[in-house]
């Protein structure tokens, strides 16, 4: 109804090849970014930033890099949580070691570590597939949550066990502790996670994401068109990891501010993380944006209307929310089993033939 | 037996040029079975060679012996005059041998025009950095590449279908996407597992017109495994023969169709 | 040398555990495809209502009432009841509805079951830490330990005990029961299932009844060593090395890989953090204690180590890749 | 008293036009083709460049002045640019139809004496070589596609490319003392031409007989353009999607006349298949098509509808009636109402709007309709959603147009006004005659029917019969002048006037009737698959094919009224009251070109249908109640079969002016 899409049409495989070949989709995105960095901080507090905002988008990161994994490349991981802790204690590590270092440097080279482990971790999916590499990343998981709990090294011998963020500064403005006003902490990583999701729809577009796929759809087809198998998967498996990491590190120095190892990043982190990325839809990157929307709010929704409206007891409440979370995920599997991003698709396609139902 | 090197000209005019791919004495065997028993032929340039015989044969393990995706226990591969060792698929491809596949083996996820376009995975080179910026050299590679998938695409006949995700087009188009996607790697030897299975008369008359203007066109050398025997008669320059992992013959339609042996074959005489 | 005896021992004992509640992910799988993650989840639920039972508690109040107390006899069948509507439950409201999806999506599905009954757990029967008492034996198994000097819990014996007498029971079940023939054909085809005359769905509650009742007997046992929490929900991921190990599909895989898994996390727990400390110690400080048996990933490395070499594991035969 | 268009010097023949236009808007869009899967571009320099080259080959390969070209294919724009290339040598092209079967060519080429052909593809290719006996003429072909043609000899054949590298290899080389290059060759021969130079040779599939090929002069199309593009004002900026044949006179006054006037960009579809798709996407400014066209849009918008959710419909229905109540004021600014003002904005937002989008005739400026009468209801649905289309009278032999309708001036019922410069008369046989500066110079190698159609003053028989409104100076057309007879009791007889009538009825795709010299009218009728089809799913009619559904009583019934309705409408007017069907049958197959009852434009061929169904027409006319009818038919790849079947014959209640009661 809203597309009008006679006279637009292609003279270039450039223009037929953009992200947006469609003049009212590409208006649709402008606004949302506008929005996105100009609307929201208008209404930006702590509460927003830190219950909202920057969960969401810390989670849309990591979303997208189990998208690529998982919903591009085909290789089930369940070890988020675990790559996750990486990315946080190797920027701990970093902000101490290198009191000096920009939080842009940090992220990178959190990122950068934590896709080494992932690199080591993808090693298995040379000789396994399917449920039993699922099992083997469940290995990483549990490796890694040891390894931070039991290495006192990786929190710096502190007594607590725990990781506390000290002050860092990325280009001159302050992200880090509470100090950091919640405006600057949420365009940081707003235009990380913007610059995150351009790279990776640029990575899916192309040649790598075609590779990724075909390894996905038909591994040996794949092979026999010249694509290597194992290191198609590595390369899927680094890469997701270095969302991961990131993302990660961001959990750890601007949103939480604090970590353990065990807590913070258990095996539900991982499972959550994968929810997102089938919610939203596997193989989708704007799946990973609606799928960690809809897991992040739905808590705060559930929490809202249970306590505030029906005023039960918090911890009956708790209960009863992660049932009702249960049987959400559930029922939208059964309904839409291709997730957020389908119904929008469907909904678009509906669009542009308006007023023709096909 | 027909191992000749000095080109020849068909009737219609095509040149048939020396051997392009020897095969020596295969043998493949899994565990107690034996699929293929000292098989040996060889297929030369610009021709198109046919490999039929009963169910069970041993076709598709040869073809799959071929590219490399099964490693006979006995017996030499030599593809463009050098030997092959210990082959892998991908490496296969890369020396130029495209296949499709007895029941189509599309990548469902993808469009017909990614499908074809992965395809090209060889040659393209852009590294994952270049990808990552996309604009500039990354995005150039990506169009030269497209430009040439879409000349296969109008040469196929499939425009209409070019942004369908092949998961929802009806079998034949399937089959002609992935021939499609074959093509894309612009082989030396195009590896065809029954082109036409499953096909009704229309449609195995498109594809038929559609390997011999490949076979022109492109001077692409064709093998292929097809149970038409109608077909296969009208298509190929030579036919290999096998049964039970034997080969029983080897040489042109007329010659094949006139073999004692062949005949038994196929009106299933009772091996010993 | 009596004491590594009586880690291995140990280690065989805490091993049937695993096999158990591995039992219940194969029953599943090889039926269904089904990849149950719920599993655990499962055992606790059904250890919840037994004590629940037991102890007269009404739901939702979370109140003891000895009043409605009731004894063993009608508890036990009763959850058991309570388990098999649970599987009718399953069938009807998820399985039904993902006939062949993907497996992924089957997966998550178990997974947000999962996240359920642990809720509903707590819903009916509060989160408080319970003892289960169904007057099993306590402590040490005297003659042995005088005899042999060997320490062996009575509990565990008792426990192993159990487990052995439900693999039996399972293993007969299989082989000799039409049913049980039938539901090993649904996992080779479920054409071949229905030529049995048996629907599918029915074969599914089957299964799921079944595992609902193995989920049962996991839950006590365990339940009887440790108390039954939440934590009891976190055997499934015990069991998940156990089928890399064994295979989602074989049973006797369960078993053994069970075995395996157990004594060698015991040896680990026991000697590792010492070997590791003769090798690294003199570099770094470490503490021995380091694979103490919380340490869950040690099965894990275990069986991926021995998956690398076996892809197919223990006695899957091996894949002829078909093009 | 001729009326004389002044053309501005230096600008009286295609090829001029076009150096002009690469001069002024050389870096404008001229030509656009979807291929690989994009909207292929030209400039106009670029296309100036391309014709260049192929003009020079073509010499090169001995093209002489006035040798006649002959162009056959799809809409491509190297096929249009074959044309003007052929011009430039001073040669003369001949676009033909390119669905004809061979022996139609044949005569085709035969007649003009082709020596050059430029064809698109193998398909066309192999039909010329088939027929290659017939016509001695031809000396040379090229073709564009060469899919297929390698194997080919091409001794006498060549590739447009190769054509094309050809002339600019050679362009410049020395032939020897005081011989001119190929350039100046080209370039002399350009110059030379003149508005009395021939155009181009159409070929008309005359409704009945043998083609005739129309001689158009450059002044003929160039002077017709430049009017008729001042009466639309068409500029540079419009744009048109070329889709209907080469070989139709419309198409040439548009892509090549129009186009080469103002520079607007020719834009052409993928494929036939594809057409609807293209136009959605190019969004054309300036649009013709026939009505048939029209009717089945309108149909296939019915049935896609009809599968729309409830809510949806009733937001469809509505604001489709707010659009027939004021949608066609407002297009003609008329005044309305600010309240319905609000709702068709409405409207448009919410159907209008996206529908035409959808239908990819939302940047239509200017409409046009002809060739045949459009149903009322039909063009009112176009304008109300504010669709700009309007009609025009037209003819070959006129470089199109007769009469057209101005803005505003819009009806369904008349066909305009007189265009720029041209003259209307009306015989006392009630003929239409013409006089204008597109009249044609002589029908090719064909005296005799020159001098009966056009006479020594410039007049020029429409073969129609019609009207002239007194109070608004309309033209309306009846009927074909020889078509309109007397009946036995003398009575006018107008069979085209009633048929249309029927047409207008979506269930009705043709019509036929008979009665002149005869005491009564009878009609043979020819539904309409796609609708009449749908309505039986809907009513959960089954058929196994064509004939069994027009077969069915309840179809049968639906017609009745509608012939009924008709005869009710005709007994209003005394000039015409006996024109009432008493009879009518449904014929048992569709009437089809292939077949020749139908000319390839979907004119009704009577005589030939006159003669096929005889036995049919006895039969109506004898009284019985069913007739068995056996007939030959032809099927697209030419191969003949037979269907039969036994057809019930109605009667039809028949109305008279003074008592509604039925006789």
């Amino acid at each position: 109804m809203l597309y009008r899409e006679s006279g637009q049409f292609k003279t270039g495989y450039a223009a037929d090849q953009a992200v947006f070949p469609i003049l009212q989709d590409r208006w649709g995105m402008l606004v949302m970014l506008a929005v996105a960095f100009i609307g929201v901080p208008m209404i930006m507090d702590d509460y927003w930033a830190n219950a909202v905002f920057i969960p969401f988008l810390v989670y849309a990161l990591a979303a997208l890099g189990l998208n690529i994994l998982t919903g591009y490349c085909g290789q089930l991981s369940l070890g988020t949580g675990g790559f996750l802790a990486v990315g946080a204690y190797s920027s701990y590590k970093l902000m101490t070691a290198f009191p000096e270092l920009d939080m842009i440097l940090v992220l990178v080279g959190a990122g950068a570590s934590t896709a080494l482990v992932g690199l080591l971790f993808g090693l298995p999916s040379l000789r396994i597939k399917g449920f039993y590499l699922a099992v083997a990343t469940l290995a990483a998981q549990f490796f890694l949550i040891w390894l931070f709990y039991k290495v006192p090294w990786f929190y710096n011998y502190n007594a607590t066990g725990q990781i506390t963020v000290p002050p860092r500064e990325a280009l001159g403005f302050l992200v880090t502790t509470q100090n950091a006003t919640p405006i600057v902490k949420y365009l940081f990583v707003l235009s990380v996670v913007t610059v995150f999701a351009i790279a990776a729809k640029n990575m899916v577009r192309g040649r790598v994401g075609r590779m990724w796929m075909a390894i996905r759809d038909r591994d040996i087809a794949a092979e026999l068109i010249g694509i290597r198998p194992f290191k198609t998967k590595l390369m899927a498996f680094t890469v997701s990891s270095f969302y991961i990491g990131v993302a990660g590190a961001l959990i750890f120095s601007v949103w939480l501010g604090a970590a353990e190892s065990g807590e913070t990043f258990g095996i539900n982190e991982s499972f959550l993380v994968l929810f997102m990325v089938i919610v939203g839809g596997l193989g989708s990157i704007l799946g990973s944006f609606l799928g960690a929307g809809f897991i992040v709010l739905m808590p705060i929704g559930l929490k809202n209307v249970l306590v505030d409206w029906f005023g039960m007891s918090a911890v009956f409440a708790k209960h009863l929310e992660i049932t009702t979370f249960g049987v959400l995920i559930i029922f939208f599997l059964i309904v839409e089993p291709h997730g957020l991003a389908r119904l929008w698709q469907i909904i678009k396609e509906k669009l542009r033939l308006w007023p023709f139902p096909h | 037996m027909n191992v000749m090197t000095k080109s020849t000209v068909t009737e219609d005019g095509r040149t048939i040029g020396g051997v392009l791919m020897a095969v020596d004495n295969i043998t493949l065997r899994f565990g107690g079975v034996t699929a293929i028993r000292g098989a040996s032929f060889d297929i030369r340039e610009g021709e198109i060679r046919a490999i039929i015989g009963p169910n069970g044969a041993g076709k598709t393990s040869m073809l799959n012996v071929i590219n490399g995706f099964y490693h006979p226990q006995e017996g030499t591969i030599t593809f463009k005059g050098e030997q092959r060792h210990d082959m892998r698929p991908h490496i296969a491809a890369t020396q130029g041998i495209a296949r499709t596949f007895q029941n189509v083996a599309l990548f469902k996820g993808m469009s017909t025009l990614d499908n074809i376009m992965s395809g090209r995975a060889l040659r393209m080179k852009r590294n994952i950095f270049w990808q990552i910026l996309y604009n500039g050299p990354a995005r150039k590679e990506e169009l030269e590449h497209r430009k040439y998938v879409e000349t296969i695409i109008d040469f196929l006949e499939i425009p209409h279908i070019r942004r369908t995700p092949v998961g929802k087009l009806p079998y034949g188009l399937q089959k002609r996407v992935e021939l499609g996607r074959a093509l894309a790697m612009e082989p030396d030897l195009l590896l065809l597992d029954e082109p036409m299975a499953g096909m009704n008369v229309e449609e195995k008359e498109d594809m038929s017109r559609f390997i011999i203007d490949i076979n022109e066109e492109f001077g692409t050398t064709i093998a292929l495994i097809e149970h038409d025997m109608g077909v296969v008669m009208d298509l190929s320059d030579r036919v290999v023969v096998l049964d039970h992992g034997d080969l029983i013959a080897d040489g042109t339609p007329d010659q094949v169709q006139r073999n004692q042996g062949v005949i038994d074959a196929y009106l299933g005489v009772a091996h010993d | 040398m009596l004491f590594f005896m009586e880690t291995v021992i140990s280690g065989l004992l805490a091993g049937v555990m695993y096999s158990l509640v591995a039992l219940g992910f194969v029953l599943i799988f090889k039926a269904s495809g089904v990849f149950n993650f719920a599993q655990g989840v499962m055992a606790l639920f059904a250890a919840l209502t037994l004590v629940g039972l037991l102890s007269g508690t009404t739901p939702f109040t979370h109140i003891d009432n000895p009043a409605f107390a009731m004894p063993a006899w009608v508890a036990i069948p009763l959850t058991i009841v309570v388990m098999i509507v649970f599987a009718i439950l399953v069938e009807r409201f998820i399985l039904r509805h993902l006939v062949n999806q993907e497996q992924i999506i089957l997966f998550m599905s178990m997974v947000g079951l999962a996240y359920v009954l642990e809720g509903a757990g707590d819903i009916l029967w509060g989160s408080d830490v319970k003892v289960i008492d169904l007057g099993l034996p306590q402590g040490a198994w005297d003659w042995l330990l005088d005899g042999y000097g060997l320490y062996i819990e009575k509990i565990e014996l008792v426990a192993a005990g159990t487990a052995v007498v439900l693999v039996a029971f399972l293993a007969v079940f299989f082989q000799k029961t039409r049913i049980g023939r039938a539901l090993r054909a649904v996992a080779d085809d479920h054409q071949a299932a229905l030529s049995v005359g048996i629907s599918l769905r029915s074969i599914w509650i089957i299964v799921w009844s079944v595992a609902g009742v193995v989920a049962l007997v996991t839950g006590v046992v365990w339940g009887a060593k440790s108390g039954i929490q939440f934590s009891l929900s976190l055997i499934a991921l015990k069991a998940l090395p156990v089928l890399i190990l064994g295979g989602f599909e074989s049973i006797p895989g369960a078993i053994v890989g069970g075995l395996i898994i157990g004594v060698g996390e015991k040896l680990a727990e026991v000697y590792g953090g010492e070997i590791i400390v003769a090798i690294f110690g003199r570099w770094y400080e470490i503490d021995p204690g380091i694979f103490s048996a919380t340490e869950n990933w040690f099965a894990y490395v275990l069986a991926l180590v021995f998956l690398l070499f076996r892809p197919q594991g223990l006695f899957g035969e091996k894949i002829i890749e078909r093009v | 008293m001729k009326s004389e268009i002044i053309l501005p010097d230096g600008l009286d023949a295609i090829p001029k036009l076009l150096d002009r236009n690469a001069r002024e808007f050389g870096d404008s869009a001229a030509s656009r083709e979807k291929e690989f899967g994009i909207w292929q571009s030209w400039t106009w320099s670029q296309v100036r460049d391309e014709v260049e080259a192929l003009a020079l080959g073509l010499i090169e390969l001995g093209l002489a002045r006035g040798d006649h070209v002959a162009i056959i294919g799809n809409n491509r724009p190297h096929l249009y640019w074959a044309m003007t290339a052929s011009q430039s040598c001073g040669a003369v092209p001949v676009p033909l139809y390119q669905d004809s079967v061979a022996e139609e060519m044949a005569y085709v080429l035969k007649h003009c004496g082709a020596r050059f052909a430029i064809v698109e593809n193998q398909e066309q290719v192999d039909k010329l070589l088939e027929m290659s006996a017939k016509i001695p003429s031809l000396k040379q072909i090229v073709y564009l596609d060469p899919r297929g043609l390698r194997k080919y000899d091409h001794t006498t054949m060549h590739p447009y490319k190769d054509v094309q590298k050809l002339g600019l290899d050679q362009a410049d080389a020395l032939r020897g003392r005081n011989k001119p290059t190929l350039r100046e060759e080209l370039a002399s021969r350009r110059e030379a031409l003149t508005g009395d130079d021939t155009c181009v040779i159409l070929y008309t599939s005359g409704t009945t007989g043998r083609p005739k090929g129309v001689v158009l002069s450059n002044y003929n199309i160039i002077a017709t353009a430049k009017t008729s593009s001042e009466f639309d004002n068409l500029s540079a900026e419009d744009s048109v999607l070329a889709y209907l044949p080469m070989a139709w006179v419309g198409d040439f006054i548009f892509s090549i006349g129009q186009s080469n006037w103002t520079g607007f960009c020719v834009s052409c579809p993928e494929s036939h298949d594809t057409m609807q798709h293209d136009l959605r996407e190019i969004g054309p400014t300036y649009f013709f098509a026939p009505p048939r066209f029209y009717e089945n849009l309108i149909t296939s918008v019915a049935i896609r509808m009809e599968d729309a959710g409830g809510i949806k419909r009733r937001i469809y229905k509505y604001f489709m009636g707010v659009a027939q109540t004021v949608g066609g004021q407002i297009l003609d600014g008329k005044s309305v109402g600010p309240w319905d003002r609000l709702k068709y904005a409405l409207g448009n937002i919410l159907i209008y709007g996206p529908l035409k989008n959808t239908l990819g005739l939302s940047r239509v400026r200017v409409g046009y309709t002809a060739g045949e009468a459009i149903g009322p209801e039909i063009f009112e649905f176009y304008r109300s959603l504010g669709i700009n289309l309007k009609q025009l009278y037209g003819q070959t032999e006129a470089a199109v147009f007769v009469t057209q309708q101005p803005d505003g001036e819009v009806r369904a019922d008349t066909v305009g006004v007189p265009s720029t410069g041209v003259e209307l008369r009306i015989d006392d046989k009630g003929e239409v005659f013409y006089r204008s500066p597109g009249v044609f110079q002589v029908y090719f190698k064909n005296r005799k029917s020159t001098a009966a159609t056009k006479d020594k003053e410039g007049w020029v028989a429409t073969g129609d019969a019609g009207f002239i409104e007194a109070s608004t100076g309309h033209l309306r057309i009846i009927d074909r002048a020889k078509d309109v007879g007397k009946m036995a009791d003398g009575s006018m007889f107008a069979p085209k006037y009633v048929e249309n009538k029927l047409k207008f009825y979506p269930n009705i795709l043709e019509a036929v009737v008979f009665g002149d010299g005869r005491d009564k009218c009878c009609a043979f009728i020819n539904i309409d698959l796609s609708a009449v089809g749908n309505w039986a799913e809907r009513n959960n009619l089954t058929y196994a094919s064509y004939q069994e559904l027009a077969g069915h009583p309840e179809v049968l019934a639906a017609i009745q009224s509608h012939v009924e309705e008709v005869n009710e409408s005709i007994a209003r007017d005394e000039m015409l009251s006996g024109c009432q069907i008493c009879r009518f049958l449904i014929l048992h197959k569709q009437l089809d070109a292939d077949d020749g009852e139908l000319t390839r434009t979907q004119k009704v061929r009577r005589r030939i249908i006159e003669e096929n169904y005889s036995d049919l027409i006895k039969a109506l006319y004898d009284g019985s109640q069913s007739v068995f009818a056996d007939t030959e038919v032809t099927y697209e790849d030419g191969r003949k079969g037979r269907i039969s079947a036994t057809l019930e014959i109605r009667d039809a209640r028949l109305f008279s002016i003074e008592k509604q009661a039925a006789e």
